[in-house]
């Protein structure tokens, strides 16, 4: 294991999303870290910007049957089917520990319908220790026919609405990039109430077995995240970005801290890192100290400075 | 339990058959750590594709901070591996895992079949080392054929235990497959039944125990993202149709506790 | 170069695109060929399924500034704003070495608005050698503030109608995956009157260079493709082929034999080699190849058999 | 204009200096059908990632079959490139592109810097093979520093053309740029510049043939996918705004016919 040294200058990384103020813009993304704890002894947790638990229901969730994920080019689909402990064993298992590791805790959650969204927000509000909620919006809407959230802007709004209603956090938004106009929805939530839009979440993928003649998932479609996917990612994120007021955290395929900074010069203000923790348990500290080694080395006043600084003529 | 994530230099390169490899590697945080039936994730090249680690038993460990993997080239990551070089290094993450549990005052038999056979030399040289006696105990290993098991035997042979072998196509022991072998013996009552093979294989071992009442601890695979708990991608089916992770809650279970469909 | 050898006995490959019928299912895809002629002396031409030429327009385009290519993760994104030499040119310098490749000529199409299509149907629709029209509608429509025809039912209904009315040829709409249900655009042209669709055009992408702080193509957006985006293929052919009872031609990604045979499994009738093309020039002829020996092989009385037959329980 | 894709054997591995590399590669067909100034394409790995081909000139080609390409690593590609090892074989297609067009009537001058130097051998070659007397004939060759440019130049002296070499050190030849050293020597009227380099030497070196009304012929570099027309991706600005593209109109050029800004 690698030790990590006290620099001085001190770099200014900070970064803000909506009230919360991240030491460093450098996120886990949700279901690749699970509660932290599982990276405990590989990461320095409290170097870290922030943790976004696993999505968390309001009810536990079995998941889906196994094969759960199947590797791909350059990436991976999973179908986990947000496999879940629910809300009140989270709060009682995993909070405990997640209060003690200080850094910023966020928690994704995930609903069937407005209602569920409202009480898990009741829920986690008055939770010691959770810093801010991300709403996972790419879940079907049971009573809209399984439209998902995420790709209507009127019930990404009402589930917006409904979570700032009930809650004094800060609420991040997580798009669904499986969408024909992501600002749209962007914009939409922005005007919901969200303090933060992060994206993308997984695009829908498939992959087939020739020699069973079986889809390759047992969920027969899955999430596609990885490397494959970070040149979308970059793209919803820049036209995010663009559309809306609000902080973005950019998200998708992000493995370095080259990686990270592309997204903030395409307009995020802080990233999220997923699949990556898979390949190298230890890719979000690392993000962390390429980053920091960037402003020292490019004599940055700030990390800020990065920040949609794409230069487009 | 703690793990560690290490640049592994190739010690050793062993092309045992056309497809089947042995490495040896210097790791030595993990070597220190292992425990026997804990695994390690390695990635199989510095390219993004493949993309995911690839999931390997411990073989062995030895005093001075080294493991070794036994491996079968069966697809692109395996394959990759199978082309590396002594002296270049390789990503290894672990141990990873929950292993095998030995009670020292039980008699214990060893079942290993094909690539399964990698877990058990570690865990035989642990019953060896924590138990006096072991002339009770026992390791069966089966292979498609001569050249398959041969090459691994010598290690066994250094061990206080009885060593088995069964071929499927006779050319090396008996005639035919570990669960023929594991019939024609009879196991002590308080005994243990170690286990990690193909599918059927280790059904066949878990048939065999019940209906002796015999303990049976199983070591099984499933796809793997992370080896380490966090994606949740490894399932599987255990009894009354709930899921475990193979990575976390195991690999090696107690064979009962898993839904078998016997 | 390998020479073919004929085999025996001869295995039925043929399938059927509308009126078209195509002596096995693998096309070149739009914009990876060139004019075909550039791979004469790589690949037998006229043992392929047919080639579809580079997407062509009214009038001639010049294309993007430089640089248009940019490799990204196990894909590339290309923003060559379909330079092309315009129909009439094509009609004259292109077609006469077509006319003589003894292969299916399919003509990809694109307009900034319907009355380019129009015209450009109205002008191919009497050349020899045009064997189908494929209508690329991920363009701009200019009239309607440059949303692409392709994202939006109608203006998709309205494309597909018009070129349908000027042509006898088999008319296949090609789709572009940047929508939010892409099941909905393929019923839509499907109910306008095409013949088959064929899917998927790229996924909207971008890459960002941190040395330059710009972004890595000149156009800024390019189209991502490549074995990166074949889950997404995948699995969008899989749900259009539920959707509508036209053949469904499935693109992205391909480039083996097994590939091929996947995205038919999936349900497509053929498909279409793309980014392939430029990895090994001749991944066209030997997907034929591949398909051969696995019809072959797995004693299939056509390949026919393989076309939607997924087992998903 | 054929094309083929050979399964080239890496016949030598040559490590120059700590980043520049000599190939020399088993590929017949290809060997047989080069003109100097045409490059190759090749896969750098037999993994997805990197997914394209990377573009090389042709350095020399032997009547036994070879080829020789000449490369800096300066990304992925080329990294892994430097990783293959005498024996295997790497994918390489071509040849690709219009070469120098050699007018055996009139004197030639070759300039090349840094790893533009690689086509300037395979082309000095050609012109001694087509001209009786090359005594008018001068090759420029520069690089960083001794040990770049040393290497390379044994093949150049085997040729009956003088050599003039210049090092951004001074370490060897003359200290400076082969355009400093260009503005020294008086070039005949009737004399046709060959070059190919960074993009800044080259407009230098067209900024004084254009001066002297001489013939400049440059091998420029663009971005690459398909080498072969078909893509349409390695476009590049031409006089009058029109764009050409790298791979097919070139990779060599009029330097007239191009916009250089000057
Ligand atoms: C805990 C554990 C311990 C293992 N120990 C050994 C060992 O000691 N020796 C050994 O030879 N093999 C072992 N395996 C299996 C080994 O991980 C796979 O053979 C290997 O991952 C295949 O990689 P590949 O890229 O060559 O194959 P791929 O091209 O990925 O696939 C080839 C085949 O292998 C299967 N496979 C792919 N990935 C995995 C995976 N992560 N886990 C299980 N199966 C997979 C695929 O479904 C497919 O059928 C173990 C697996 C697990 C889960
Ligand atoms: C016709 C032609 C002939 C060439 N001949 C030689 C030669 O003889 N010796 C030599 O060392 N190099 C030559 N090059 C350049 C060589 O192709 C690039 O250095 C190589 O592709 C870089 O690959 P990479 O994966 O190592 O770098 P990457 O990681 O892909 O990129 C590193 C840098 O190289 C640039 N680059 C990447 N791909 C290309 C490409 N296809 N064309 C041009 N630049 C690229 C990138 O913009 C970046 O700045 C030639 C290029 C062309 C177009
Ligand atoms: C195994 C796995 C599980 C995931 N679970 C969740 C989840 O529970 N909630 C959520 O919002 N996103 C989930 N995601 C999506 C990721 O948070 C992330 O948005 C996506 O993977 C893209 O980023 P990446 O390419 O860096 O992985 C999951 C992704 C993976 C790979
Ligand atoms: C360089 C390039 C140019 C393309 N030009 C066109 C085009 O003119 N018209 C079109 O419909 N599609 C065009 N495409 C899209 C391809 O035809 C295909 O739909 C896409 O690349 C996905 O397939 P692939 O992953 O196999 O490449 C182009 C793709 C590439 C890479
Ligand atoms: S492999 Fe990730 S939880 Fe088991
Ligand atoms: S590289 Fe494809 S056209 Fe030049």
């Amino acid at each position: 294991m690698e030790f990590v040294e006290d620099r001085d200058p001190f770099p200014d990384l900070r970064v803000k999303i909506g009230t919360l103020e991240l030491q460093n813009p450098v996120l886990t993304a949700s279901g690749t870290f699970g509660y932290a704890r599982e990276f405990a002894n590989l990461v320095n947790l409290y170097r870290l910007g922030g943790v976004v638990v696993k999505g968390i229901s309001l009810f536990p969730r079995p998941g889906n049957p196994p094969p759960r994920i199947i590797e791909t080019s350059c990436g991976m689909l999973n179908a986990i089917g947000l496999e879940n402990v629910g809300v009140d064993r989270f709060i009682t298992e995993k909070m405990p520990y997640l209060l003690g590791i200080d850094t910023p805790v966020i928690v994704n959650i995930l609903g069937d319908s407005i209602e569920e969204y409202k009480h898990l927000t009741e829920k986690l509000t008055v939770v010691p220790g959770v810093s801010a909620i991300e709403v996972n919006i790419s879940c079907p809407n049971v009573k809209k026919g399984g439209v998902a959230f995420g790709s209507d802007p009127d019930m990404a709004a009402a589930v917006t609405s409904v979570v700032k209603e009930n809650t004094h956090l800060p609420v991040i938004v997580k798009l669904s990039p499986n969408v024909t106009d992501i600002s749209q929805i962007a914009w939409a939530v922005q005007q919901a109430g969200a303090d933060a839009v992060s994206l993308i979440n997984t695009l829908v993928g498939m992959a087939v077995d020739l020699k069973t003649k079986r889809p390759r998932l047992a969920n027969i479609i899955g999430g596609l995240s990885g490397p494959a996917i970070k040149p979308v990612a970059l793209r919803m994120v820049y036209q995010v970005a663009r559309s809306v007021s609000i902080p973005v955290i950019g998200i998708g395929g992000i493995e370095t801290a080259e990686d990270a900074l592309e997204f903030m010069l395409a307009g995020a203000t802080a990233v999220q890192i997923g699949t990556a923790n898979f390949i190298n348990p230890r890719a979000s500290e690392e993000v962390v100290e390429g980053i920091t080694d960037y402003v020292i080395r490019e004599k940055l006043h700030s990390v800020r400075e990065m920040i949609g600084a794409l230069d487009t003529e | 339990m703690s793990q560690y994530q290490e640049n592994a230099t190739i010690i050793r390169f062993e092309q045992l058959t056309d497809t089947n490899i042995r490495l040896t590697l210097q790791t030595e945080e993990i070597a220190a750590a292992a425990k026997p039936g804990q695994f390690v994730m390695i990635r199989t090249g510095k390219s993004k594709d493949p993309l995911l680690r690839r999931p390997f038993s411990i073989h062995q460990t030895s005093s001075s901070g080294r493991i070794q993997i036994l491996f079968k080239v069966t697809g692109r990551g395996t394959a990759l591996l199978a082309h590396c070089k002594e002296g270049e290094t390789l990503s290894v993450f672990g141990p990873l895992g929950h292993g095998f549990h030995i009670d020292p005052a039980k008699a214990a038999c060893l079942i290993g079949g094909g690539m399964g056979v990698a877990p058990m030399l570690f865990l035989a040289k642990r019953i060896c080392q924590m138990k006096k006696d072991t002339d009770t105990d026992l390791i069966i290993l089966g292979g498609r054929n001569r050249s398959e098991i041969e090459p691994l035997l010598a290690d066994f042979h250094f061990l206080d235990i009885g060593v088995m072998v069964a071929t499927d196509d006779g050319s090396y022991g008996r005639h035919g497959l570990v669960t023929d072998v594991m019939k024609t013996i009879s196991l002590p009552d308080n005994c243990t039944v170690y286990t990690c093979g193909p599918h059927l294989m280790m059904k066949e071992v878990f048939r065999q125990c019940r209906k002796k009442k015999i303990e049976c601890q199983v070591s099984v695979e499933s796809v793997m993202a992370c080896g380490m708990g966090a994606c949740l991608g490894c399932n599987m089916v255990a009894k009354n149709s709930r899921y475990v992770h193979v990575c976390s809650d195991g690999p090696v279970f107690n064979a009962e506790d898993l839904e078998w469909n016997l």
